[in-house]
């Protein structure tokens, strides 16, 4: 809703702003549409035959009014405001020559489209206030709130009622909730095979003999990639390319390389792997 | 306290499986619970329960509402009631019940031919009627672009009363300028698809 | 659907809350509610109310409950009630709508992904909505471990009435929904009255 006040020129017809415009209740608009329509009716105009020099004179007075009072006016309001303006100057324009031939066609009223939006919004404003003037559940009928406790069905069972938008709003408030380097991860199609990761560790131990565990995973946080080396690693102890050890209990562990580098060589070839 | 029962009448039945329902149960639901008695039966048994509250002047009245049957109590109550049920009545803004008109009237359609039709970005709203399950994503537009397209749920029906949509007034009714037939193929709206 | 009740009976009025209050309701509270009716006629219309379901042999009963008065089904009922309970759609979990979603829009993907995104263990969740069918294993991934990888099945667009997984809505449609329309960037109009 767009706080806009109702201003003197709807009684005055659109004189100067005067002090006298403060006063006036502050009244609110749905849209651009709503605000013409209530020009409309406030100047008591056929909307079949809106004068539009008239109308977009009110309009633009209105969101004029509405700048003074620096209100912030909605996109929307603007993008009327121009449509109004071009109305107009195409009405105020003589009729152009009918071309040889396509004379027969006849220019259509610049203000149409308008007034079919005019027309068509005021239904639905209309069936608008009907629907609220229905019996509404909880406002003005009540149903029975309680539950009978032996009926409560279990937890988690069979279907479901559930929509789309739920399904699409779960999945937006989890990914709001992670870490975006981490959804990127999984977004990516790429993976990290574990011979690559084998060849990696193995790589590092030739370069430096001895490896703590926790270089490991500084390598890349990525969970995807922590589980591959992680599995790397053991694949490694079960092929006893590597020994894991730890000084002391629950103190650092360090991984050393456990045989020849010939020998590795020969694994990382190889596709020996699970 | 223990009632003796021992074979209670399909009258008695119903209305007790009316109380304890959490929303209008169709016939269709009720016969197939009850697969001991006949369908027709069952019909008959809701038009005299229906009609045995509204004779006795009670303060519950059995309805038809979104497609099934529902006990709900009596309009002139509500001034009592408010008094008891706690929480705030559900309010709906100007804004959310054109919104909804529009998507009941034209649905299914999209944002931008709501767009179109109120004149204002309408996503806020959208996703408000979404929340209060009110509306509903019926799929995607087959159209350049592919967008969602909404529609009215079951809660609507529910919260405003109606059995159907048939039961909202034509827009005809309402304002003798054009005869607009609800729920026919409508006029596209001249909206420009994007590419 | 207006119900021309314009002086509704005091026998209406209890019979409505007592329809809608979540618990017994003590003859205190009830005058507390309606203090412009004398405590005795309250209790009177208690009775009254209780005959009335008993000898129409309704399937609902006014009870005398924990020093308070609830409409209660007939225990006889139960058997019938219960029947309601069982084909009833229970509501899905948070954590099998977030899993489902996570499938939906990620397949195919597997376990540790699901539970990475997750944070959390998911085995139980994804063996349920195996179960249910609303998501299948689709193959093995071929990565080293070769883990199983889950898709979404034909039953789950059936679900969502959807043709094919491009019908979901998009993140950034979901996105735009709440997000302020853009203040469009436009000349400054003429915003001043021409004479």
């Amino acid at each position: 809703m767009s706080g806009l006040a109702d201003a003197a020129l709807f009684s005055t017809g659109g004189g100067a702003p005067s002090s006298s415009f403060y006063n006036v209740r502050l009244e609110t608009f749905e849209g651009p549409l709503d605000l013409l329509l209530h020009l409309i009716r406030k100047n008591e105009l056929d909307i079949y035959d809106i004068p539009i020099a008239l109308i977009t004179k009110q309009y633009l007075e209105y969101l004029s009014f509405l700048k003074e009072l620096n209100l912030e006016v909605a996109g929307d309001f603007l993008v009327m405001a121009s449509t109004l303006l071009q109305i107009k100057s195409r009405m105020l324009l003589p009729d152009p020559e009918p071309e040889e031939g396509e004379g027969e066609q006849e220019e259509e009223d610049p203000r149409t489209e308008l007034v079919r939006r005019l027309l068509d919004y005021q239904r639905y404003q209309e069936a608008g206030q009907h629907l609220g003037d229905r019996e509404v559940l909880g406002r003005e009928v009540f149903a029975r709130l309680a539950v009978v406790p032996e009926l409560v069905p279990p937890a988690d069972d069979e279907i479901l009622e559930l929509d789309l938008f739920e399904l699409a709003e779960a999945f937006r408030a989890l990914l709001a909730k992670v870490p975006a380097s981490r959804v990127h991860e999984v977004a990516g199609t790429e993976t990290v095979s574990m011979v690559d990761a084998i060849n990696e560790i193995l790589s590092l131990l030739q370069e430096r003999d001895m490896l703590a565990f926790e270089e490991l995973f500084l390598i890349d946080d990525r969970r995807e990639r922590l589980v591959v080396n992680f599995l790397a690693l053991l694949e490694l102890c079960r092929l006893k390319l590597i020994k894991v050890l730890q000084n002391i209990a629950g103190g650092p562990i360090y991984l050393y390389p456990a045989v020849t580098a010939e020998v590795a060589d020969g694994v990382r070839d190889a596709d020996a792997l699970p | 306290m223990e009632y003796a029962m021992p074979t209670p009448s399909l009258n008695a039945i119903v209305e007790a499986m009316l109380f304890v329902a959490d929303g209008p149960m169709t016939v269709d639901r009720l016969s197939e619970l009850l697969p001991e008695y006949d369908r027709a039966a069952i019909r008959i048994t809701l038009q005299e329960l229906r009609d045995g509250y509204d004779a006795r002047h009670a303060g519950i009245h059995l309805v038809e509402v979104a497609g099934g049957w529902q006990l709900r109590t009596g309009t002139a109550l509500m001034p009592y009631l408010t008094r008891l049920v706690k929480g705030k009545p559900p309010r709906f803004s100007p804004s959310a019940l054109e919104t909804l008109a529009i998507v009941a009237y034209r649905q299914p359609i999209t944002r931008q031919e709501i767009e179109y039709l109120r004149g204002v970005d309408s996503g806020a709203v959208i996703k408000s009627l979404l929340e209060k399950r009110l509306i509903k994503i019926m799929g995607k537009k087959e159209i350049p672009g592919r967008p969602i397209i909404y529609g009215t749920t079951r809660e609507f029906l529910e919260v405003f009363s109606l059995n159907d949509l048939k039961g909202l007034p034509t827009l005809r009714e309402m304002q003798s300028l054009e005869e607009v037939p609800p729920f026919e193929v409508q006029e596209e709206l001249p909206l420009k698809v994007e590419p």
